[in-house]
């Protein structure tokens, strides 16, 4: 059951490398790799639209958002304080499968928002993440990562773990006899469809959560259809999680 | 509970809120927000004769108190509408207003002849106005005479309330206004969206993938009102009017300057519940102050 | 320091930066936030042959992200300008574009030949598109025939620099944008005010005066880029751009589209001291891409 | 000297009868009865204008301004979080006269704002306030104001000081033989009007701090004249501070 509330802000904390995290009061308990429309709920009409932002976490009736400082509607939800109004919409979107032994989060960036929950929600035997930030500087929550998972950090530069792109140690954890049967990706888009190539090669089952501009998240407006190689899809409603095969040409 | 029950054509609202074409989805999508029950109708996306896969690329950018959309028009055809989509909102008691649109007279009246076949529709609004169409733009909606020959040829075919909607990118609303009046329309409906457009300074391109697109939302609201405004003074058809409307306070703005049933568009992408919440305040303004919808309706001193 | 130099008609600006007519008083009012020098121009509120009183009652309201006016063109009436006025502006080293109308060829035509008198103004901008005078409305504005003969009685009068200032309440710019060239314009600056309304739901009646003003700010930017890039694709003139610029990102979509220069309005109210802070930015903006203007203005991807 | 500047807030305080003080830092020093042009400093562009608000009081580059929630703009204003960024154009328009011995000043509502600073920075030897609220209930600021100069409060159902109009009571005053060298007034229209009936009266100087909406606070808009029974004004610029002979008919 979806709802769309307006709700006060019940915490805001900042994060390195320009993110925040906002907690707010929100039922029913969402599924991983579901996401949220927020947006101001105090009236005003500029910033217009709600902006889509993954679960990060949901705890006891309390949603946490993990949001990057991108530009102009991000900018202003983060000067946002404790008790300010704002719009929730959700949960949205399908989720990511939960049937598989072994499963391995691989984030990219910002793309790490959506699978602290899932990892953590995760029923199956054997969690492990992947994280890739640019460099340490701009990594953050990585304790808390590591709390619920163990986690191989990668980075750009080498500052923060191996200096690799995560689907570089993907290739070489599966070389070291270390299969997944799942394969969990959210990040920018190169970074998914390599993951993608590497479980292809692999022949592992690989699901990736797309990102597009949306105006309503709830398949009203048309506006979030991507021509992926694979298909057109409307990403709010078809996703925003995807199988790999997304990533490839159709025949 | 106020009578709020508005005559348009053949078709009796049972109140004057509706949904705008193309922010409203087909309606299921806003099951889980409100009751479509409680709205005095919705217009569907628009159909064409064949499906349609609309435009590539960016498809929506935000602007200050608005957006543009170059969605296309993408829609699933009118087979797909009768067929598939038609039977998954028949049941809803309120009314459908199927908005459709073509590239030539002569497929507009084909489509207004096959929908009008269906029973549960409950009336027609002729788009002539999408600035998103690649071929020429608002090319049937800026020409009177082409307005009322085409309004007549589709006036001809079906015996369903006919709504004409406007495209505001002309120098004069009220010229096209009359020409949809003559033609036969049983109501206008306006505005459709301003045409504009949106760069995008890092790469130097248009941010839209059509390059221009639709304008909408609050940032429009003036322009919509002040066109209401002249266009319900010189045609004795209802007006429905478009263009902003997010709060019950826009809703009664629009009323007041003559309206006789508005429509929220973009709103609905804010808030998925919008559309109840002013059924329900415009009820209870008119409660309160014991008012009826009719003498609300115009009741703006000139 | 980059060379920001534009050429329009025999005027060079020392920066693309002007500020709008009617958003700007007559100059001194900003002394206290910035420095006059340092703008590529200014131009002056609207002066007609008399003095004019304006619009009585309200004659602003603010809109979604934006403002209705309906000022009415007050002004001091050509004379008050020439003698009172343009000497305590003479000083300042900036171009002095004086913003004109009238409500006939022949006092359009009396009108500039008295302001062509003048050396220190540098161009005229003569508004064809004013949409708050009572008589009529966009009248002008609206048709291209008249434009023009209008355009071309002037110029006979004139030796300065004569921008045509255009009506966006049109069904398409560039036919009046062309009628303005052909009459032999220098340059064409687009876009002067939306036609709106606001309704006063207490009192239900119109908020303005006037019932109807001109709607300015953010609200209406991608109306006015889209207007400007369509016509700086048809007209071998400059074209400046005008409406709702308000930030260094703004000027940059403008002069990406094709416009040789901007002119900021309604943000003078919000942050008096802006189209400085615009001039400097630019300058930054280029300096640090090693850029030149003429490279940037139209280099906008299709 | 004017400026423009953003600036954060330094202190929001909630204050009765849907009012709050707002406090910023700006200079320069502004004269009693000049107002500031107050908006949004985040970028947002929804609400547009800036808003007139008067000097409530000043000290030591500290400005308070009193400001009661009527719309839009002063409703998200008073929600505005201290260290959220604010812009003040100022100090704008003329200022309150102080050459006279003994000032009365007289507010209603809203209009007691720029009436507290006025008293407390005038050189008047006397110095008293006839303050008018609807109730005690919408009453605020009644010891700030008291430990500037004496009050005497009416109201409009007598449940703050006497039950009468403000212009009643500075009727009885000079009948009672305290005859002010000058009247102060800010309020609405009709008060200040019935304020100068009085005056006329007796013989008293008054002056009046007019209201009228604003596009710009600077003389650049035009937007802010109004046609009084005496003149017709550009309350910006030429006021917002007028003699009481606007109030009558020009001949
Ligand atoms: C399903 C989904 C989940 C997401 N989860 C998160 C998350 O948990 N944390 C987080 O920080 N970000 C997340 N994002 C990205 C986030 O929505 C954008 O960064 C944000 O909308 C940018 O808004 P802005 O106003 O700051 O940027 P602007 O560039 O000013 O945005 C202008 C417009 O562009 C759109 N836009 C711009 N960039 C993007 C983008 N990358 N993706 C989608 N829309 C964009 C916005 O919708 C907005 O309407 C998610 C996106 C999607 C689709
Ligand atoms: C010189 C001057 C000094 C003022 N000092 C104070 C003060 O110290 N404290 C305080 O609380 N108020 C003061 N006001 C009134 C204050 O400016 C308005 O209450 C405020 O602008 C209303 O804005 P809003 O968005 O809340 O209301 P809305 O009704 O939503 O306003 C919409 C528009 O109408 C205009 N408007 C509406 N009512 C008024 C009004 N009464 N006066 C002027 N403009 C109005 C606003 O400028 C705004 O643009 C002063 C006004 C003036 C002219
Ligand atoms: C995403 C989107 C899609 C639209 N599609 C259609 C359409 O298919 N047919 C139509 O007549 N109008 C269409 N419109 C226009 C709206 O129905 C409405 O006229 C316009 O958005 C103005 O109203 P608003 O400001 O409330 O959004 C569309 C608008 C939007 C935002
Ligand atoms: C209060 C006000 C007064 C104006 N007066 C004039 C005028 O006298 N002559 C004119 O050509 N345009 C006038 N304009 C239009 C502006 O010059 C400009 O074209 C318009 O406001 C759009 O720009 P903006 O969105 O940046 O404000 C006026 C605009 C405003 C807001
Ligand atoms: S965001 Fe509106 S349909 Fe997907
Ligand atoms: S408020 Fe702009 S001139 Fe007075």
């Amino acid at each position: 059951m979806q709802r769309s509330i307006v709700t006060a802000i019940a915490d805001m904390m900042p994060v390195a490398g320009d993110c925040f995290l906002m907690a707010v009061p929100f039922e029913p308990e969402p599924l991983p790799g579901q996401f949220v429309m927020l947006s101001f709920g105090d009236g005003r009409t500029d910033p217009f639209l709600p902006r889509p932002i993954s679960i990060f976490d949901w705890e006891g009736g309390m949603l946490t958002l993990l949001i990057r400082v991108v530009g102009r509607g991000t900018l202003l939800l983060g000067r946002q304080a404790a008790g300010a109004a704002v719009r929730v919409t959700g949960p949205l979107g399908n989720s990511f499968p939960d049937d598989a032994g072994r499963v391995c989060f691989i984030g990219g960036g910002i793309g790490v928002a959506p699978l602290f929950y899932a990892a953590k929600r995760s029923k199956a035997k054997d969690r492990s993440f992947i994280l890739g930030f640019r460099s340490a500087d701009e990594s953050y929550l990585t304790g808390e990562f590591s709390e619920v998972a163990p986690v191989r950090f990668v980075s750009d530069d080498g500052s923060l773990g191996e200096k690799m792109f995560p689907h570089e140690k993907l290739d070489a954890l599966v070389a070291a006899g270390e299969r997944p049967d799942l394969v969990v990706t959210c990040g920018p888009e190169k970074m998914m469809a390599a993951v993608h190539g590497v479980a292809k090669k692999h022949g592992l089952r690989d699901v990736h959560s797309l990102e597009s501009r949306m105006g309503c998240g709830i398949g009203a407006c048309l506006g979030c259809r991507v021509n992926m190689p694979g298909a057109s899809v409307l990403v709010c409603k078809e996703g925003a999680v995807f199988d790999g095969s997304i990533f490839e040409e159709k025949q | 509970m106020t009578d709020l029950r508005v005559h348009i054509g053949v078709t009796t609202l049972k109140n004057p809120i509706l949904t705008a074409s193309g922010t409203f989805g087909y309606g299921p999508e806003f099951e889980p927000y409100l009751n479509l029950h409680a709205l005095g109708g919705f217009c569907t996306k628009g159909i064409s004769l064949e499906p349609r896969a609309g435009n590539p690329g960016v498809r929506i950018v935000e602007t200050p108190s608005g957006m543009l959309n170059s969605i296309g028009l993408e829609n699933c055809g009118s087979r797909v509408f009768l067929d598939e989509m038609l039977p998954k909102i028949a049941a809803y008691d309120t009314a459908i207003i199927v908005n459709f649109y073509a590239h030539s007279e002569e497929d507009f009246v084909k489509l207004a002849a096959t929908l009008s076949e269906s029973d549960r529709i409950d009336a027609l609004e002729m788009n002539l106005s999408c600035p998103n169409v690649k071929q020429g733009g608002s090319v049937f909606g800026a020409d009177p005479r082409l307005i009322e020959s085409l309004t007549a040829a589709v006036r001809k075919v079906t015996k369903k309330t006919l709504i004409v909607k406007l495209s505001p990118n002309v120098t004069d609303i009220t010229v096209t206004a009359r020409a949809a009046e003559a033609g036969g329309a049983d109501a206008v409906s306006l505005i459709n969206t301003l045409i504009g457009a949106a760069v995008d300074r890092r790469t130097r391109r248009f941010t839209l993938g059509n390059k221009i697109g639709g304008l909408s939302g609050p940032a429009i609201k003036p322009v919509a009102l002040r066109m209401v405004w002249q266009t319900a003074r010189v045609v004795k058809i209802p007006v429905i009017g478009i263009g902003g409307i997010a709060t019950l306070g826009d809703v009664i703005d629009f009323l007041l300057v003559g309206a006789r049933a508005v429509q929220v568009g973009s709103a609905n992408f804010v808030n998925p519940g919008v559309a109840q919440d002013l059924v329900e305040g415009l009820d209870r303004y008119l409660a309160e102050r014991g008012e009826t919808l009719d003498a609300l309706i115009g009741s703006v001193q000139e």
